[in-house]
């Protein structure tokens, strides 16, 4: 399946992108998508558990993720 | 209640008089500015950036916490994202009640909760280095 | 720092300016406002009275405390006397500072400084019957 | 001597007047003012212990007063 992944702000500077389109196996979790952000180049910049959002909810790196699902990495937010 | 990011100046009278109502005895305004420093750094303006969609939906829960929490519907919140100049207001609360004790409190939570999760970020412009991305400064250093 | 009673409606959107700096980076107002109830009455409106000279003496003292305990000089207040109408603002507190918590703190120290100590007096105007002069409600009953 | 006193709000309303000239002996005190107050018609309608202002400063009983000082009975306050 193909997993619309977003990026922000720092990490969307340090991956070169505000979006990735990334093939995943079937049943694949947060951390899954996690690690194939981290093997591209530049991934490293990115933390080791950065906070994730699935559908613009806040979710934990167990969750599972489908297709049509929106999976976005978020880094420490400072509104206000 | 109405939550919302909005990409224009934010006018804080006019969410004064959105929460008015006779039956409310105390309003509590905040008004979150831009600053001339941060950490001992001269600034000289800001870039805030959004999930707008997400920062909307996680706004939206917030009041409706806030609501729930201190039994009142009077409260309005705009974040403005894009470039804002020293003194903009990037954020303003606004929350009536009958009570003065429950607006405070209110206007508080949300506040509080606000900076904590809404997926908002800032880019600092310096006077004399590039821009930066803002971490998160939640506690006593932050505005 | 400013504080006076005044006998004309007061504006928000200008105790705002007049606190506003770029050093400041929260603004916190409180407008308390005639309400259409209390203790279960019906309210048409309010007069307020005050000693006035007093009560000007005993703001700036309030103001001063204030701004020493929050190390802040932006702190603006204006009460108002007169005959007053539901919804109307009787007192309005504007409080800048660097920092959140102490810009929500000193606006709570003078609002309840301010209803303890001021030599002003209401009158309550009802629906069904006379007049009535106010005692105090200091406390969670209080707007 | 004589002093100025000065009423408000209700405390007007149940003496007549919101100012008195009263006649007090040099030396004086607080607690003497209202005693000669609480002597007037009506004056029984003021409490036996109200808050009391010397020159627009909250003073207590005991505060001695002079010809030229301007004392104010404070009825519970009420502002905000």
């Amino acid at each position: 399946m193909t997993v619309r992944v977003l990026l922000f702000a720092s990490y969307a500077d340090a991956i070169g992108a505000s979006e990735l389109s990334l093939k995943l196996p079937a049943g694949a979790r947060v951390r899954d998508v996690l690690s194939r952000v981290k093997e591209l180049a530049a991934g490293k910049r990115i933390p080791d558990h950065p906070l994730v959002a699935v559908n613009e909810r806040y979710a934990d790196e167990n969750q599972q993720v489908t297709a049509s699902d929106e999976v976005a990495i978020i880094p420490p937010v400072a509104g206000g | 209640m109405r939550g919302a990011i909005v990409d224009r100046p934010i006018d804080p009278a006019a969410l004064l008089a959105e929460v008015a109502s006779p039956s409310n005895g105390a309003t509590v305004l905040f008004v979150g500015t831009v600053r001339d420093m941060n950490d001992g750094t001269r600034v000289t303006g800001l870039d805030y950036t959004a999930y707008r969609a997400m920062a909307e939906r996680e706004l939206r829960d917030i009041l409706a916490e806030a609501g729930e929490r201190f039994a009142t519907s009077d409260i309005v919140v705009e974040h403005r994202i894009g470039a804002l100049g020293l003194g903009d207001a990037s954020v303003v609360i606004a929350v009536a009640h009958p009570h003065r004790g429950e607006a405070y409190e209110a206007s508080r939570y949300v506040i509080e909760e606000l900076k904590g999760r809404l997926p908002i970020w800032k880019r600092e412009h310096y006077a004399d280095r590039k821009p930066e991305w803002v971490a998160a400064t939640i506690g006593a250093s932050s505005p």
